[in-house]
């Protein structure tokens, strides 16, 4: 600890007119800042009803998690498999078309217009009088 | 109930499914009614739970914020999904009743079963019993013997197993062994609680026979056991070598899941006579200065009723392989004990009749 | 410049032919006088110390090679680290030694359960190989003689350990005690029987020592069931013994097993025990019991009685469990402090003096 | 071409995701460590004297005293065994001034620190369930369904005859500007069609039916603008809004591309 100076006191030290100097003491701050003593919370015990209501809840939550995920997962594979039977049947009737609709678009990117779902709508909800940049131009 | 439930699921909800006891058997519900409303309405803040005895701790306890909707909420989802497996099981029976191949009907049954448990195994008054009230269990029914089952796995089969292999009681005796049933033993008549696998036992506790309990996990009615308690380290001076000794043996024990106990009440009739006996108790009486004798009680599940031949019982050397394999046995639990000489080993023989032990000394080549 | 295309040309010449030391000295010659020639970065050649202390060498390998005949203690393998493993009826030393510790013929083997290890192991038979099968029961030496001269046995077997020898007088006292005292338990059990059942005179020992090993079986914890059959299973296998023992015929035991089975249900028929202190009282069954349980919980709660009276009412009661006493304790007698007692009110945030009786408990401040 | 407008708001949170947060979020309190103050408010500051102010500190243990709740257990002033409220700012109370505004307490107090009060996650064109706005059911994905002059499908999904030497997806997008008109801002999601419907005589055929026409489906968003057709029946609908209005084969064919929320 550098910066350490003890002040001269009247008589014998003790606790009650101890002295330090600031930055002992910002030290001394910092240091009781990531000390786990005294902050930590007593241990947290539940009664043996408790214990197997907390379990259930997150069985069932864990459960329900799952039929989610699994639910999701076997809509993903459907989606999958329509896409594969549209491109196998389009394959067979027009290769022109099943050729560019299997170009891959690179440098594809989202719109700047696009916009994530907020807690609240915004002031104006919905943008009426758009108008493309072409067809205003040619006004 | 959520919306994407209500979305996905297409049962009609019955809340109260567990609360239901005209289709589930009693003991699936908690006997207790103010502990059962502990469990699921919430540790109410003037009484306290009911779990905790000390009045003052009662006063103190205060459950998390929040608990009770959500609980309500998991238990109603718990129920829906219990419902469908319900509705399941409905459907696996309605096929058993149809079919005729034993092995599609053995097939149907196992998975029966393993509903049977998915549909209680989370019930919360099924839990707490499995948890905290194991005096009762009802091991007829799939969710309690699946608790059952896997308390056992996390530690009686591992010691077990343990014992077996490092005392090499595997294969000196049978060649190995996936246990299926809970095996406890004791020694009443000497006063002697359950054996730990393995212990040390005095002469004079296994002078008398033991009793045991055979706890099934699987649904089982009528099914029959052999219990065969052998030796392998009985001395054999002649060859330089060991024999092994068949010490008890009995046969068409009838075990049930809910009737576990093979004490003297089952094996004998009142005067004392055992009807399951294959050849009288034979009780340890190693001899002084040798090393620790093992005696391996061996359960095997038998297809039917067996009748053995005494002939092939007085065999000095014992062979439990070729017997098993004779009777069609099929090994499904085991249990030890270990002696050695004592000075009570006198008495016991006096007891029984015996000749007087030799005493041996170690014999350098 | 000129300088380092001298000194490059003359390494030229110095690649192209044979260097001789008319070459070196025209070279020098060709040097201007001010350059040094520098020894480059070389090491002398260090450790000529140390490098010259050779050990001579340590009749390291294998000394019994495939197949010989060992004893016990034979080195077979000596070798720096562990070029092989021991196997069967072999051990390690400190400086990795192989030795042989039952007599038999040495294998050098692999096993499949440690493929990248050599073992050294000992057959016990010219015959078998190694290693021995898995599941096959391992093939033991018994390695004991018995003590031929009976003299020796004889001081051989009352041979004791120093501990042993100091502890048998005292565990003697305690066994003399113990017997004393359960047959003066058994004596006065033999006198109170009469008062609940007639008994001829004869029987009335043998029901007393009946008594007494219910008894010890219950205060074992056992159930009043369990403790009967195993009383007389206990009965009837001791009188088998001794009339095999004393050469009496089957009859004559049959007779005695009858004798005893009737007194028997005549005793468990007339009394039941006390279950706090295991006197003697009337018969009682199961279902009388749990009615009596019943109909003394319900006088309690309607109970106008002091608390000392109520405590002795649960004392007498013969029907409680030691647990279920101190419960009927708890619940209904735990004494509350006199006066008033200065609680927290938690919601008003205040200090309240309330009558102490009101909390019915102590509170520890 | 399917296409969507995505949603605008967050999707409503299930109850029971609702209550488990909530439930957790007591548990993580109640395991977390004490606030430092002593770290963030040197002592003897005003700022200290402010935050000490706001706080409603534990009932110390006191000697005679019986604390039926458990005797507090204070360290740092937090009574360890609960957990731990910090009062950063005395809530604002929500008014209604004369004029019939909203108005905070710290408005009045602070005219720079106004109250948040966020827009309504309903709309007006969800009161009047008006199908052909697009601000109805903001936090669903809506769905562009014209219904078929001919009458022989019902409800669909927009559809174009196909130009001669045009991607699919260009098609798509020409289709829908001619048929919605120019004033629309959309984006197509992919090149690939998602799904083929084959109609034989605008009934949906069947697996073997020959003569088909095949229906392939493009998805794209409307990121703004109206879609404005005047001789056009036309609705945005929801996935559950559309399996009532369309025919049962129909959305059978389609449902699983559609959004759940």
């Amino acid at each position: 600890m550098t910066g350490v100076n003890f002040q001269f006191t009247r008589g014998k030290r003790n606790k009650a007119n101890r002295t330090r100097s600031p930055a002992t003491e910002r030290v001394l701050t910092q240091l009781k800042m990531i000390s786990q003593r005294r902050k930590q919370p007593k241990l947290l015990q539940v009664c043996q009803e408790d214990h197997i209501r907390h379990e259930t809840i997150t069985t069932a939550f864990k459960l329900y998690r799952q039929e989610i995920n699994a639910n999701r997962a076997k809509l993903l594979l459907k989606q999958y498999e329509s896409i594969k039977y549209a491109m196998e049947d389009l394959e067979q009737i027009n290769s022109y078309l099943f050729h560019e609709a299997n170009t891959n678009q690179k440098g594809k990117r989202f719109d700047l217009e696009m916009r994530i779902p907020t807690e609240y709508p915004p002031n104006q909800i919905w943008l009426h009088d758009y108008t493309p940049a072409e067809v205003a131009e040619k006004k | 109930m959520s919306a994407i439930i209500r979305r996905y699921s297409t049962v009609v909800t019955k809340a109260d499914l567990w609360a239901d006891f005209s289709k589930r058997s009693a003991s699936l519900g908690l006997k207790d009614a103010q502990l059962k409303e502990a469990l699921l309405k919430g540790v109410a803040a003037t009484d306290g739970p009911v779990s905790i005895t000390d009045k003052a701790a009662k006063m103190r306890y205060a459950s998390t914020p929040g608990m009770q909707p959500l609980f309500e909420t998991a238990h109603t989802y718990l129920q829906q999904r219990a419902q469908r497996t319900y509705a399941a099981i409905e459907r696996i029976e309605r096929q058993i009743s149809e079919t005729t191949d034993a092995q599609v009907k053995a097939n149907l049954l196992a998975q029966k079963n393993k509903m049977a448990v998915s549909a209680e195994q989370h019930n919360p008054e099924v839990k707490y019993t499995a948890e905290y009230l194991p005096e009762n269990l009802d091991m007829s029914q799939a969710a309690f013997r699946h608790y059952a089952e896997q308390k056992w796995n996390n530690y009686g089969k591992m010691l077990l197993m343990e014992r077996l292999e490092t005392m090499s009681v595997i294969p000196d005796t049978m060649p190995t062994l996936n246990p299926e049933v809970d095996v406890t033993m004791e020694f009443p008549c000497s006063g002697a609680s359950a054996v730990v696998p393995g212990a040390f036992l005095h002469s004079s506790t296994t002078m008398k026979p033991p009793t045991f309990t055979i706890q099934e996990f699987k649904e089982t009615d009528n099914q029959l056991y052999t219990i065969l308690i052998v030796n392998p380290d009985t001395p054999n001076v002649e060859t330089n070598g060991f024999n092994t000794t068949l010490h008890w043996g009995l046969t068409n024990v009838l075990v049930s899941n809910t009737d576990i106990k093979v004490d003297f009440s089952k094996m004998c009739d009142a005067f004392g006579n055992n009807k399951h006996e294959i050849c009288p108790y034979l009780p340890p009486v190693p001899e002084k200065n040798l090393p620790y004798q093992r005696f391996a009680v061996w359960v095997f599940r038998q297809e039917a009723a067996v009748a053995v031949k005494s002939a092939r019982l007085n065999n000095p050397d014992f062979d439990i392989r070729e017997f098993a394999q004779t009777h069609g046995l099929t090994a499904v639990g085991a249990h030890m004990w270990r002696s050695k000489w004592d000075r009570s080993v006198s008495a016991v023989r006096e007891f029984y009749n015996l000749p007087k032990g030799r005493i041996f000394h170690p014999h350098r080549l | 410049m000129s300088l380092f295309a001298k000194v490059s040309s003359a390494r030229v010449a110095m690649r192209s032919a044979l260097l001789s030391t008319t070459l070196i000295s025209t070279l020098r010659a060709a040097l201007p006088a001010t350059v040094i020639p520098v020894r480059t970065a070389t090491k002398k050649a260090a450790g000529s110390r140390t490098s010259m202390r050779d050990s001579a060498g340590r009749r390291l390998g294998v000394k019994k090679q495939d197949g010989t005949l060992v004893k016990i203690g034979d080195i077979i393998v000596r070798q720096r680290g562990t070029r092989f493993f021991p196997g069967e009826n072999c051990k390690i030393g400190r400086d990795h030694t192989i030795y042989a510790v039952e007599p038999g013929y040495v294998r050098i083997y692999l096993d499949p359960f440690h493929p990248k290890r050599r073992l050294i192991g000992v057959a016990l038979e010219e015959h078998l190989l190694l290693p021995t099968p898995h599941f096959a029961p391992r093939v033991r030496r018994f390695g004991y003689a018995p003590i031929e001269r009976a003299v020796d046995a004889q001081a051989e077997e009352a041979r004791m350990l120093k501990q042993e020898a100091l502890q048998l007088p005292e565990q003697l006292a305690a066994e003399a005690a113990k017997r004393a005292q359960d047959a003066a338990r058994q004596s006065v059990l033999a006198l109170q029987i009469v008062a609940f059942v007639e008994l001829p005179a004869e029987e009335q020992t043998l029901a007393g020592a009946r008594l007494l090993a219910i008894e010890n079986q219950l205060r074992n914890g056992r159930a009043i069931a369990d403790a009967q059959s195993i009383t007389s299973f206990d009965y009837h296998f001791d009188i088998r013994h001794e009339a095999r023992r004393a050469g009496i015929a089957p009859e004559e035991t049959e007779r005695l097993s009858q004798q005893y089975q009737e007194m028997a249900s005549k005793v468990d028929a007339a009394v039941s025990f006390h279950s706090l202190t295991f006197d003697l009282i009337p018969h009682m069954s199961a279902t009388d019991m749990e009615a009596a349980k019943a109909q003394l919980v319900e006088q309690l709660r309607a109970c106008v009685k002091t608390k000392k009276a109520l405590s002795k009412d649960i004392d007498a009661a013969v029907v409680f469990s030691a647990e279920e006493r101190a419960l009927l304790k708890r619940d209904y007698l735990s004494e509350g402090i006199a006066g008033s007692v200065k609680v927290f009110n938690k919601d008003t945030r205040k200090v309240e003096v309330i009558d102490a009786a009101k909390l019915g408990f102590v509170p520890t401040l | 071409m399917i296409v969507s407008r995505t949603p605008i708001i967050t999707q409503e949170i299930p109850e029971f995701d609702q209550q488990y947060q909530t439930y957790q979020s007591e548990l993580e309190k109640r395991l977390m460590w004490t606030f430092p103050k002593f770290f963030y408010f040197k002592k003897g500051t005003l700022a200290e004297r402010a935050f000490r102010k706001l706080q409603r500190y534990p009932s110390a243990p006191q000697p005679g005293v019986y604390f039926p709740h458990g005797k507090p257990d204070i360290k740092f002033d937090r009574d360890r065994r609960l957990k731990q409220d910090i009062v950063l700012r005395v809530p604002d109370e929500v008014k209604v001034n004369e004029a019939g505004e909203t108005i905070t307490t710290s408005e009045v107090d602070d005219e720079t620190i106004a109250a948040f009060v966020p827009n309504s996650r309903t709309t007006e064109a969800d009161r009047t369930n008006d199908v052909l706005s697009l601000e109805r059911k903001l936090s669903r994905t809506l769905y562009l369904l014209v219904k078929d002059q001919s009458n022989t499908k019902g409800w669909a999904f927009p559809a174009f005859p196909l130009a001669s030497k045009q991607p699919l997806h260009i098609n798509a997008e020409v289709g829908i500007k001619t048929l919605g008109g120019p004033n629309m801002k959309l984006w197509t999601v992919s090149n690939t069609p998602c799904q083929l419907l084959k109609f034989s005589q605008g009934q949906l055929a069947v697996e073997s039916a020959e003569n088909v026409t095949r229906e392939f489906m493009i998805k794209a968003h409307i990121l703004a603008g109206d879609f404005e057709a005047p001789g056009v029946t036309h609705a945005w609908l929801t996935k559950e809004e559309i399996k009532e209005k369309c025919d049962g084969a129909y959305f059978e064919q389609v449902a699983h591309l559609l959004a759940e929320n």
